[in-house]
């Protein structure tokens, strides 16, 4: 698996117009992070260079008895490069976690929609557990940008798995379950972001994590009047939008994590102060 | 597994489904030309999210998504859970509406060249109605009324499990609509040929099966099921060798109606088994959902297996089945 | 980084089931203790061919194969085919009779500590009778009337189908033994709770389900089917969903009755999923087919895992249910 | 798979008394004999220190949608490694057709019962097709022993894949389709067979291949008075004897190939002339 790193699918489709389908690539690294926490790393020209934050990729088993996609944000890009950061939960990041640089696996993406960051802003990347890697990535690409700033606020279970790569694009707090939570962390940075800052930006928070803390965040956000999008999580059928398998409940009805979101602002939310 | 290296990958040969085509094999299914044997599955084709990946209108057809008189927001969240070899949803037949489908997706699919399945969903026979009358003058080429489906607790499977309620249902639509129309049946009952039988004798055109089976998933870590409605239908390559017998059983029952074949196909090779059951043509469904590009994969291999079959070729051609 | 944790993960703790082990455990299934909440399931046992795998008595319990009246020859071969994730069979209950299970593998497996559940099979109500009048006061501690074998003509599923037929022949039985009697149901039919409740008020101490789902495959090159009964009774992994809801609902129908829950098993994650549906006990059935020790190992991986379940392995304990 | 080349299961099986269950081995060559047809040998000591001749082996294919096993007759045993030969007819045998050198397979065996060759005798091993590879073991058996003669008698369609190996142990005739079958042979052969020979040994056949031809040879053997022995072949679901998938009719009815069988003698079979 030295020479053909990139599946003739992605060509194939390309130079037919269209969005390249499932296709095989090759790891790269595979690296534990923290007990359980792996970093992972394949080769994908296409996937390298279209990601945008809060998009994901579907990684496919091996193993045809495990069918469905198994979702993960971008954490980070470099060059052909495309890493991913998860926790082994079950039976396929089980089998992710054992494969090795030279490996193949089949992937699909990048899908979904990004977070909105447009404007110049000072991006407050706030994320817990497992949410960070869309956050890093986020905090990557902002990095690249003159015109905004940009923070991560991260909660952790205990071990900070993810200040060493995200640090390397901004400036970090970070906080484990024996001092607090996120919550915590964004009490103490109050003054600091809803002050006047000398560049002007206002702030504008980016979250990703588990589900009732990306709720209190939202809560903590619209309170002080600071627009808040969130990156939501859902079982998934395919990942791009044809089944409506991952529905998340919004004021406009039940829509889909994958395709309509997975970024959804506290107002869709309904989590509203 | 594991010991899968891009290697042993690259030795299976794989067709290029971005490569323009000339069809072959086509079909005739209750008078409806069809390209190729090979249509998409209701519920696992949106053109929204489908047409980035290939050019759709080259299917045998294409069945949307069930339609409902009125917007339907569907079941709660977690809507699926994986089990070996396939999947289990329950989405509950979330759509945006009839009234939405005929100025959005069907223009664009009938726009495109696409030979098109409307899917209509309904709560009661009114609701069926209601669809129906809409489409009845339609672009769409057929229609297939969705009495299987096994996540909604009023209509679907209720109706599709009992042969009178059924019977009464398809005579009203068939008072309304002289489309051509097929009944979708499911295998969660004693005796699909009775099923089959009742909706051949009240109007129905032509069949397609399976819709799902009743299964679900449990979260060992919870005690909980894992899909918020609980059961939900299981689709995907472990229901193959069921649908495949329900259509050999509808076929042995009644060898003149059309017949779908549907449930588990992701290889030209299953899609052929299906042919041989009797069946005049086939719809993939959740192996689209794993790999965007499988229907047309399936059309193509389908296409390539039936050069060497001309017998086959020359009843599916001519509308005809292999038994 | 990626030390001792991941060389862990690689090396796929397998458990040694030749190893002597102290069951942590038990149940109680109608009044009759097992050693763990694992047994074998029927057709998929013989003592002439497991013994010498491993120690078939450390087992929870083991159903043997269906015995009828006088031997049967069964279906001609082939008998089975490949399915994903599974296996069609149509053995159609071959057997050598009641008669020389009674002298020969009832006596060795009570010899060597089984508890034993017998499978009985019946091409008529007659044959069932006649069946159980003979093992009323044998060595037996459990029997299973097999009213779901989709592979005979007669008897099997035509009865396992009909709450009716099913209700009379239940009740015939119950006044010929008073054994600890299970009633092994089908899921290929429209209500399973329906069969279960008519099961349950004509005298079954319990149920046990499912039996096989009916499916088929066509081998492409000849366009025929393969197992020479055409259809059969899909088992394996497949089945596991679909088999899991059967449970679900039946316990949410009846509360109290137990149930033994069968279909795919072949790890104790999957036992215990049947165990939170509402099992009493599981039966494991192909998954011993390609792999002897299957069974041995399901028993020994869900005694592990309800060490961390001390509310659930009480309930078991007691004869209870999770719900 | 460099090192642990024999799994544990076995050890710890055969040391509690049991029969080895299904246990991993590792691949040590794969070598195409002809187009489409497959000389496949792996490192198991127990299966080759107890094969006997008809004896079969299940191989399980790495995907476990192909749960059911391949079984495949012994064709040669050297040291602790086990060869078969096999045709690439479906997707498990092409799996296993595309394994190298130190790949796992999970295997169950030696199962079945195996040619009755006690007596001293002129076996004659009448083999079509993929029913060659169990006499080819039966011939190296056979070759090892002074009391008894061996000659083989192999039909093929085309290429002569077998001859070679079994040339080795036995003197061997052979003939292709474009010459006739193996009964144009036996036809040949008759004096040598039915006459006296030097060695006073009788002929007694063992035969493998396809119903049909084994039909034919039990006919012919039948007519002239020599014991037949044929090693059937049925779809299988365990191979051990626990489901009774492997039927095939008998004069004393519906017999088990994988353990009454699979060698039957064609009296059993009612192929008598
Ligand atoms: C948009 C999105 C982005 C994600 N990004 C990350 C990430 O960057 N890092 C990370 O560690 N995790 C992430 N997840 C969660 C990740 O997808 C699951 O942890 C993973 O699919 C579990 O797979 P498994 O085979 O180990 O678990 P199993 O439980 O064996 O999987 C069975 C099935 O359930 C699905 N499933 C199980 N848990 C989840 C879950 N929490 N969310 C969605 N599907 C699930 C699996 O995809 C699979 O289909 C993300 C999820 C989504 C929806
Ligand atoms: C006792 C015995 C010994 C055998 N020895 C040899 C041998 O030495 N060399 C050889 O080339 N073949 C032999 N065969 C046949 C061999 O088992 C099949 O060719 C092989 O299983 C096909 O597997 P597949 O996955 O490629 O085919 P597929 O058709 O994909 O297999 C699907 C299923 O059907 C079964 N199957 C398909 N064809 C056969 C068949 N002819 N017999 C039994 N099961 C079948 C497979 O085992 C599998 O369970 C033997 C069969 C038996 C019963
Ligand atoms: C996510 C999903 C949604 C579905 N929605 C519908 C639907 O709206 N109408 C319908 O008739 N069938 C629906 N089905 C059933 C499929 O059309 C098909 O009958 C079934 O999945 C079996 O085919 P398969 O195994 O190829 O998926 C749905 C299936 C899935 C997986
Ligand atoms: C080869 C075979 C033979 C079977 N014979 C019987 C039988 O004699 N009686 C019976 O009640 N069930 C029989 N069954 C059904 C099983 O006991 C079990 O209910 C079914 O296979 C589902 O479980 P599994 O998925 O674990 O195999 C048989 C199954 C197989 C595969
Ligand atoms: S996962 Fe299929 S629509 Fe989102
Ligand atoms: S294959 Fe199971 S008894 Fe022979």
């Amino acid at each position: 698996m030295s020479t053909a790193t990139f599946s003739p699918t992605v060509a194939q489709a390309t130079a037919a117009g269209y969005f390249p389908g499932r296709h095989a690539v090759e790891v790269t690294a595979v690296e534990e992070l923290a007990p359980g926490i792996v970093r992972f790393t394949f080769r994908d020209p296409y996937i390298a260079a279209h990601a945008r934050p809060a998009q994901f990729v579907n990684l496919f088993s091996h193993d045809p008895m495990r069918m469905l996609p198994r979702p993960f944000g971008v954490s980070e890009v470099d060059g052909e490069l495309v890493t991913l950061i998860f926790a082994v939960v079950g039976e396929g990041t089980a089998e992710f976690a054992r494969m090795r640089a030279g490996d193949a696996i089949d992937v699909l993406g990048p899908l979904g929609g990004s977070f909105t960051t447009k404007e110049p802003a000072h991006y407050v990347l706030v994320g817990g557990g497992l949410g960070v890697p869309p956050l890093i990535y986020a905090a990557q690409r902002l990095s690249e940008r003159g015109d905004c700033a940009a923070t991560a606020v991260f909660g952790y279970r205990d071990a900070r798995f993810a200040d060493g790569f995200v640090s390397r694009y901004v400036d970090t707090r970070s906080i484990d379950e024996s001092e607090g939570n996120v919550i915590t962390l964004l009490d103490r940075m109050e003054g600091e972001l809803t002050g006047e800052r000398a560049d002007g930006l206002r702030p504008v928070i980016l979250s990703c994590g588990p589900t009732p803390m990306m709720k209190a965040v939202a809560l903590w956000a619209t309170k002080r009047g600071i627009p808040c999008q969130l990156s939501m999580e859902q079982r998934m059928g395919c990942g791009y939008g044809t089944c409506v398998a991952c529905v998340v409940d919004t004021v406009d009805g039940r829509k889909k994590v994958c395709s309509d979101g997975p970024v959804f602002t506290a107002q869709q939310l309904g989590w509203e102060a | 597994m594991g010991g899968l290296t891009m290697e042993t990958m690259q030795r299976e040969p794989r067709i290029n489904v971005y490569e323009p085509h000339e069809w072959r094999h086509g079909t005739v299914v209750a008078g409806v030309p069809w390209k190729n044997p090979v249509g998409t599955a209701s519920g696992t084709f949106q053109l929204a999210a489908c047409r980035w990946f290939y050019d759709v209108a080259q299917m045998g057809a294409i069945c949307t998504k069930g339609v409902s008189p009125v917007p339907w927001e569907g079941n709660p969240g977690p809507r699926t859970a994986e089990c070996p070899g396939g999947m289990v949803n329950a989405v509950g037949l979330q759509n945006p509406g009839v009234d939405h489908y005929l100025v959005d997706e069907l223009p664009k699919l009938k726009q495109m060249g696409a030979t098109v399945i409307t899917n209509v969903a309904g709560h009661s026979d009114d609701d069926y109605a209601e669809v129906v009358a809409k489409l009845a003058d339609s672009a769409a080429d057929m229609l297939e009324i969705n009495v299987s489906c096994p996540n909604v607790t009023h209509g679907g499977m209720s109706v599709g499990t009992d042969p009178v309620a059924l019977s009464r249902l398809i005579e009203r639509l068939r008072r309304i609509t002289s489309k051509p129309m097929i009944v979708k049946l499911t295998p969660n009952v004693t005796d699909i040929a009775a099923i089959a039988r009742a909706a051949a004798e009240s109007g129905a055109d032509a069949l397609s099966l399976i819709n799902t089976l009743v299964g679900m998933r449990i979260d060992i870590r919870t005690g909980e099921p894992i899909i918020a409605n609980r059961t939900g239908g299981v689709s995907g390559p472990c229901v193959f060798p069921v649908a495949l017998a329900c259509v050999w059983r509808v076929r042995q029952a009644l060898p003149d109606i059309p017949i779908i074949g549907i449930g588990g196909i992701d290889s030209g090779q299953k899609a052929l088994e299906f042919l041989y059951a009797g069946a005049n043509a086939v719809e993939v469904g959740a192996a689209a959902l794993v790999d965007p590009t499988a229907p047309m994969r399936v059309a193509r291999e389908l296409d390539d297996l039936l050069d060497s079959r001309p017998e086959l070729a020359a009843k599916l051609a001519a509308g005809q089945t292999w038994r």
